[in-house]
């Protein structure tokens, strides 16, 4: 049968039965188009995928996918998603997740996923709000943003998830945004054939609580001046006519025009480096985002996989003859025997 | 040269009770398991009582700062490490201190003699010597200069230093491996396994060892030794085991019998954290343990592999039960198979962390927001841990439900001599995994079994069966979220009838009777020597007492209703302020009562004879 | 032009009960409240219930994305949004269908007819148009084409585009006023102020308003009027109050009243984040709030705040609740002031998050590892809020104790007038702080005062009282860690009695009582109105019954056994399987009934009168 | 009364009654014996002072202190902490934490405490290993630690916690350890300076279950040949004879001999950077640490207080008038009367 090799998936094999019942107008739509259309086009099997979340609007992801689903409790989807992956090796494991979920209440579950390096996908819709509660500011709203619990301004400073997972030792750390769905896919994609947990957070209008928190990635003439698409391998360049670029100094990375330093001072992407240092510099460029911001894969480096390294402890433990007795380890303690 | 012994009588005795105490860093926990492991190999049936001080290491010398191991050795089947030892071991004046109280009438001491200096009588609280101010008149006293005879017998092993004084443990074991006349020979051998890496350390824990024995055999102080002839177990092969070790085999066990790879996943906590060692060191056997970031994270990677269709289990103490609540209700919903392990410790908060406590109960049955029953299981006693833990992934399995099974610092940490059952001829306990379509060709994913009201389990992996859980409200048989009325009502029920009717499929609760009793006494848990030995002994005394033993507690038997109003008087001996008892009440609206000790530590025997014969005097 | 109105009667009716039913973007929450204050201030008394779909937008035009508004308005003082309704507006065929069945015998339909198109027929699941197809004989149907209506009336307002039709929910509103003789003028102030902002808003809601007014005073098919009088409140001061509202007050005065700086941390959940939107909007009373990262830092937070000094409250519902276990019973070992509100609505898990249950009580008493006992209240209705916060502050801080205080979906979103208080008559709950030495010139932290058993309450800042708390088991008196056996079970026996001491310090419970009655109807929480009016009912058919509603549900009131042992038949409904039923059998030994419902629903009036008709016919 | 002037305290008056318990040799000790004699230098009154710690060895510390104390639960002195801070911003209050504490359990509240800068001060005692729980391994435990729950080894990559503070907005970062008491008690200074939240990992070692874990940083040679210490404004040089320095490129921080580079081209360690990208490549020389290790202030920026922010709102709110009255809110939402 050579059937395995014909078969071809469409983007609707991987919708569910379920009604989609964001809002209208609400990014998550497109990020569960450009998912579909992913699985479709990579061809994988929709039994060997699992969608794990926690909750929050985004949270419902899983009841819309044709896939595998857990819909978790609020912050736990890493968890979960971290059991599923220990007890199967063989499924794709993505958990999706929001500003809140991941990082207000899953904080801790997120960057020990990371250092642990498991095979799960983490996708964090970040709308800088709390949606499904109808309002709330999230660790990743901007200080001083007033919403029902803050109408004065909330307090502290957000996170900049990309900075938080690099500090995390995550291998794989990315960042994407709604709208733009072949950039989506193809990060998503990178995510994918990377072995080993991945970051990746996904800007995305909530349009309804915090309508255009990214206009100035998404406005046309907006994302021609913000928007820096991070290539590996290429030096860093940006802007309407790649105009200006990025270099990396004693202080951290700075734009710079391109007439002025020259390409060759540019920084030059690298996605394997062995240190997060460079891609940490380039992560502190925007916080919010305001002003011109990294988008794209900031690291993709190998580490040994988590169920891997365990995989093989049990192997090397059995010596390769396969599971040994109970009985022989309980008698290994001490017995004796009574006639 | 037993040529040279002075004649000694052999006196026989039918049981003994010993206790080891000395400062936490004098090794009394290893002499008396070494003795216990001597004793168990030579036959006798025993049980042990381990007391350590709280986790943090208290200064030398102090009362805070000893540690004690009990055995209980008997040539005919015991219960209880007993309530007061006959003979109390003292490496220091704290551990005597600490300890005298418990020691039986006309008790015999063997104390460390060269520990009784002004510094250590200071720091334990003495103003004078207790060895000289006539204050232990009527014990035998046996001064013993231990630290004098081990610094000679490790002379020449190479041993220098402070190590020099760290075999006095084996000193203090081999003497009373002569008083009690075991054979010295199971312990050298442990020895020489256990120190092989270190020739040094090995040589003077052996020749402290023989000091200790060589010792007893030379000094009159010594007027006779025991002997405690071996006890009529079951014929087979017997380990002396701890709750925490029977916990961890029942586990692989219950994997091997329901055919599914074991996920054990567990964040450190006294005193639940040997479990997690056991386990750890199982993976020869495909055991996989997962160490997560707090308790919150291991029930939901264990609930997670129970969705990616292992045998998904946690474990914790008290405060961790407490964390784990959202997530339980999560797998009730979910309605997955999932083993959860509470090792009950003194609290509320961070408590008594070390010492043992049987206050989980209700929060087991009712700490949960929302309407989520799960089963609720006890463990009896170390040995009865293995058949529980097949028991509760039983019913894990079969009826497609989280289980709560309840142990404590007690069970987990003290030892009995325990037959080991056949493993080959364990219970098929596995359930096949949904692989197709259950309804018209389509896969309903809270389809119900008629029978036990199970959903089926289709894993992550099986083509078709693709489907999503989840904690929000399921629509019964399709399992899609529903928020409507009737149908919430309708699977609060399902669920709730679910559970009830488990209690169809487990053994009555069977009586412990006795003619004409109209007292009956209710146990849970790691009660259930204290009180057995209780009714023995206050039946001795003539009372008429009847006393049965729960092992499940959420559902009950099915008889039970009947069994309690047969009795005029229900009494609940609980380490905890009446969980049980007010469970049976509002259950069955018996007058039962509730005997209540928190004190961090099991019943006495005579505690619980004393109330039965209270009780049931005319 | 009131001149050329038809000539129309205006029926005098003493109640009338109104659903306002739209999809979820229809605006239906705003028109039932704008109705309920025109309707407040006019004087009459009332009760409300909001419901909404589950937080997520469901699909425009289906009946999961169904939104309704009911609002009982009476000329005297009611006690339920009543259970069907004599007027359904439905905006949509999804909002009719879902809502007909509820709908009163012979009750009047008003429809918005434009939205009754094939696409809205076919999503409501209607093969045939109601309308049409005679299935509505029996009810009064009034067909208004809302939206051309409102089309019309906006075009000048500056409005374009989607805007347009956001407005018909005032046409509605508008029409509904008339027909129930309120005045406009509330309604138009309200929407001056509200819509300042956006001129066109504000204008384009103004013309539907009075132009769904002119349609009734113009059209035929309205045949009369109707005109509910006011009702006699008590004089004085009403405002129209949601549950979250009062409990916002009731803290606020609480802080007040005990002369503390208020400190609120929470994590927002459905239903208990608008408290934290209440407070958050109160800094120019000095009130703070904080929004922690999860549900245990929240209950951290505020416990350290209590530790500082300041009145600590954290707020959630059940799934938050459960994650606060372990620091709550950190809070019992501290002995430290601290307020825990839980907001219930369905469970297990996230269950039914915007619907309303009771399944939180058991898990409030006994959710928590060890012996952990602490004051349980509920709060019976909005108004009721008010004071049983100021209460349950007077118990924590009087005796060092955290509290819980038990709302649920229905009391935190329904709206009741309320007679506000006297504010500046609060009664003095204030503690003083521990400022110098309490025992022999030292402080000692767990000196209890004699009678209500509470330690002092030393605050760092404070000279000369530093001292450590913590949650290990601590020593008597002095606050020190104790592992002591003997200590534990006096300390666990002493943070018991301390609680149970607290049943001497409230009030006795009272009862509704009735010569002759031997069925007692026992409830908490929410079920208060359903179960007043129920019992009134049933009396208005000869059933002798008497009522009692408890607040504190741990301790419970001195005499509750003695109430309960006067009836022959104890009954106790409950939005649960029957958590206070087991209490009241558990404690009393009495064989309280429980009559139990889990739909997410408050009960319905009808519900409690027929069971007792049922229980008390001879 | 110039009382206060001539007030002096000693070590002793910091020293509580309650015996100490930690283990002979115990890290704990010495950083203990630093806090008190810091503590007695910079004069503060033992009333205005709070000890909060989670569970741990580390954790028993407040007991040991004549301050004010709260010894909570596992992982939750953070929040503890913030509460107090919150309802008294006149106290100055200490976390104790050990690497389990902080890092596992309470890895999500250190976080959030860092982005939100309230007044705390986190001494994290790292000694890469559970103490009190007798031996397992911690998230800060290498790779490959064999213990009691890993006896074949620890898997996942540990966290480096100065990187992940830096990763999560900390505005005040810095590492020493135990057995250096001027180094410590130097630390405890600059951390109790700067207001805001400060992060202070020690390295602590713990005799009984993971001796000599530091021994790179405290054998006499080895110390020398391996400890950066950080200065500010100062080229970052180390080595017996300072032979060794630190540069800073595009793929992080590198050691090079200074006599090759020449001193110019040698980094200089400028604590008040506002961006923290040279901070966190600093934190990636070492791992465990294993090798030249960079001990010190890594950063030291100002940044407006939580508590500050919180109280400019209410007296904002309040218009400079005091608090408003109830009553009048009540009715400002709509009230009628009644006669
Ligand atoms: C334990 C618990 N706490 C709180 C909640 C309420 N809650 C649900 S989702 C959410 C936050 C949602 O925000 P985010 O994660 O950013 O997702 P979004 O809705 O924006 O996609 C909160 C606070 C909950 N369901 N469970
Ligand atoms: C909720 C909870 N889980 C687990 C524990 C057990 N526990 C106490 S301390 C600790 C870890 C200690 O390690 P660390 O924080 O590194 O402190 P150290 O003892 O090394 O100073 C654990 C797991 C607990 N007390 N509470
Ligand atoms: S509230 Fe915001 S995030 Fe949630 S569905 Fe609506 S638009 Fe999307
Ligand atoms: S176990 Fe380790 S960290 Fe704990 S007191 Fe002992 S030496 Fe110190
Ligand atoms: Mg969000
Ligand atoms: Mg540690």
């Amino acid at each position: 049968m050579t059937d395995t090799e014909t078969k071809r998936y469409t983007r609707a094999d991987f919708q569910s039965d379920q009604e989609v019942r964001w809002c209208p107008g609400c990014g998550d739509y497109t990020i569960l188009a450009s998912m579909q259309t992913f699985l479709a086009e990579v061809g994988l099997d929709r039994e060997k995928v699992v969608f794990v979340s926690g909750i929050g609007c985004s949270s419902r992801f899983p009841y819309y996918m044709s896939t595998y689903g857990f819909h978790g409790i609020h912050g736990r989807a890493p968890a979960i998603a971290s059991g599923i992956a220990l007890a199967n090796p063989g499924l794709s494991v993505w958990v999706i997740t929001g500003d809140g979920d991941a990082l207000s209440i899953g904080g801790n579950h997120i960057i020990h996923a990371m250092r642990r390096n498991l095979n799960i996908k983490v996708l964090l819709f970040n709308n800088q709000i709390y949606g499904l509660t109808k309002g709330q500011f999230s660790p990743t709203s901007e200080f001083g943003k007033r919403t029902k619990s803050s109408p004065s301004g909330a307090l502290g400073r957000p996170f900049n998830p990309v900075s938080l997972a690099l500090g995390a030792e995550a291998t794989f750390v990315a960042r994407t945004i709604d709208m733009d769905r072949p950039h989506t896919i193809e990060v998503l994609r990178r995510a994918y054939q990377h072995r080993g947990a991945a970051f990746i957070e996904i800007y995305q209008n909530c349009n309804v609580f915090n309508d255009k928190a990214f206009a100035e990635l998404t406005g046309k003439e907006d994302r021609l001046a913000n928007r820096i698409n991070l290539q590996h391998g290429k030096p860093v360049v940006f802007g309407p006519n790649q105009e200006r670029g990025v270099v990396l100094g004693a202080s951290g990375a700075r734009i710079v025009d391109v007439a002025e330093v020259g390409l060759e001072a540019l920084h030059v992407h690298d996605e394997h480096a062995p240190d997060p240092s460079a891609a940490f510099a380039l992560s502190r460029l925007s916080h919010g985002p305001h002003g011109p911001t990294p988008m794209g894969v900031f690291r993709d480096v190998q580490r040994s996989l988590y169920e891997d390294d365990l995989q093989r402890q049990v192997s090397d433990a059995q010596g390769g003859r396969g599971p040994a007795d109970l009985t022989e380890l309980i008698r290994q303690t001490g017995t004796w025997t009574i006639n | 040269m037993p040529d040279e012994t002075p004649t000694l009588e052999q006196e026989s005795v039918d049981h003994v009770r010993i206790r080891f105490a000395g400062d936490s860093g004098d090794g009394m926990q290893l002499a008396g398991a070494r003795f216990t492991d001597a004793s168990a190999i030579f036959g006798n049936d025993l049980a042990t009582l381990p007391s350590y001080p709280a986790e943090i290491r208290a200064p030398a010398g102090t009362i805070a700062g000893v540690s004690s191991f009990q055995v209980h050795i008997a040539d005919s089947d015991i219960l209880t490490p007993g309530d007061n030892p006959d003979v109390l071991v003292a490496m220091n004046p704290a551990a005597l201190r600490a300890n005298l109280a418990d020691l039986a009438p006309a008790g015999t001491i063997v104390v460390n003699r060269d520990a009784f200096d002004e510094r250590n009588l200071e720091r334990a609280g003495y103003t004078t010597n207790p060895l000289r101010d006539g204050s232990l008149r009527g014990y035998t006293v046996i001064e013993v200069p231990m630290e004098e005879m081990t610094r000679e017998a490790v002379k020449d092993t190479g041993i220098t230093g402070r190590g020099v004084l760290r075999s006095k443990n084996f000193f203090a074991l081999g003497l009373m491996i002569w008083m009690f006349s075991r054979p010295l020979e199971p312990t050298l051998e442990w020895i020489k396994a256990t120190f092989a890496k270190d020739e040094a350390v090995m040589r003077a824990n052996e020749a402290a060892l023989r000091a200790g024995y060589n010792f007893g055999l030379n000094t009159e102080q010594f007027r006779h030794t025991y002997q405690v002839r071996p006890a009529k177990l079951k014929p087979g092969v017997h380990a002396n085991v701890t709750g925490n070790q029977t916990v961890a085999w029942g586990l692989v066990a219950a994997a091997q019998a329901a055919r599914l790879p074991l996920l054990y996943s567990s964040y450190p906590i006294t005193p639940a954290s040997d479990i997690l060692h056991e386990l750890s060191r199982y993976q020869r056997l495909g055991v996989r343990t997962f160490q997560a970031e707090d308790e919150i994270a291991a029930i939901g990677v264990a609930l997670g592999a129970s969705f990616g269709g292992n045998l998904g289990v946690t474990g914790t103490s008290g405060p961790g039960l407490a964390l784990k609540s959202e997530t339980m209700s999560l797998a009730v919903m979910t309605e997955l198979p999932l083993l959860i392990i509470d090792v009950q410790r003194g609290g509320p908060s961070t408590g008594l962390p070390t010492k043992t406590e049987q206050a989980d109960l209700l929060m087991a049955l009712y700490g949960r927001h929302g309407e989520a029953p799960l089963p609720v299981l006890a463990i009896a006693s170390p040995g009865d841990a293995f058949g529980t833990m097949i028991e509760a992934a039983r019913i894990a399995l079969k009826y497609m439900t989280p289980v709560i099974v309840l142990s404590d610092g007690y069970i987990a940490n003290s030892a009995e001599p325990w037959l080991l059952p056949n493993l080959d001829a364990l219970p098929d306990i596995s359930v096949p995994f949904v692989t197709g379509p259950n309804s018209d060709g389509k896969f309903m994913p809270y389809l119900r079994d008629a029978q036990t009201l199970a959903r089926g389990w289709a894993v992550p992996g099986t083509p078709g069966l693709e489907h999503r859980v989840g904690g929000l409200e399921k629509e019964d048989v399709t399992g899609a979220v529903s928020y409507t009325p009737a149908n919430h009502e309708k699977m609060v029920l399902l669920r709730e009838r679910k559970i009830a009717g488990i209690a169809d499929d487990i053994p009555a609760v069977v009586v412990d009777a006795d003619e004409g009793a109209d007292l009956l006494v209710v146990g849970w848990g790691s009660t259930y020597p204290a009180i057995s030995a209780g009714v023995r002994q206050a039946r001795g005394r003539g009372a008429k007492v009847a006393r049965a033993h729960l092992r499940h507690l959420n559902p009950f038997p099915r008889n039970l209703g009947e069994v309690l109003r047969r009795y005029r008087q229900v009494l609940v001996p609980e380490l905890n302020r009446g969980h049980l008892a007010r469970l049976l009440r509002a259950e069955f609206l018996v007058d039962a009562i509730g005997m209540s000790k928190v004190q961090g530590m099991p019943f006495k025997t005579f505690e619980i004879e004393e109330k039965i014969v209270e009780m049931t005097r005319p």
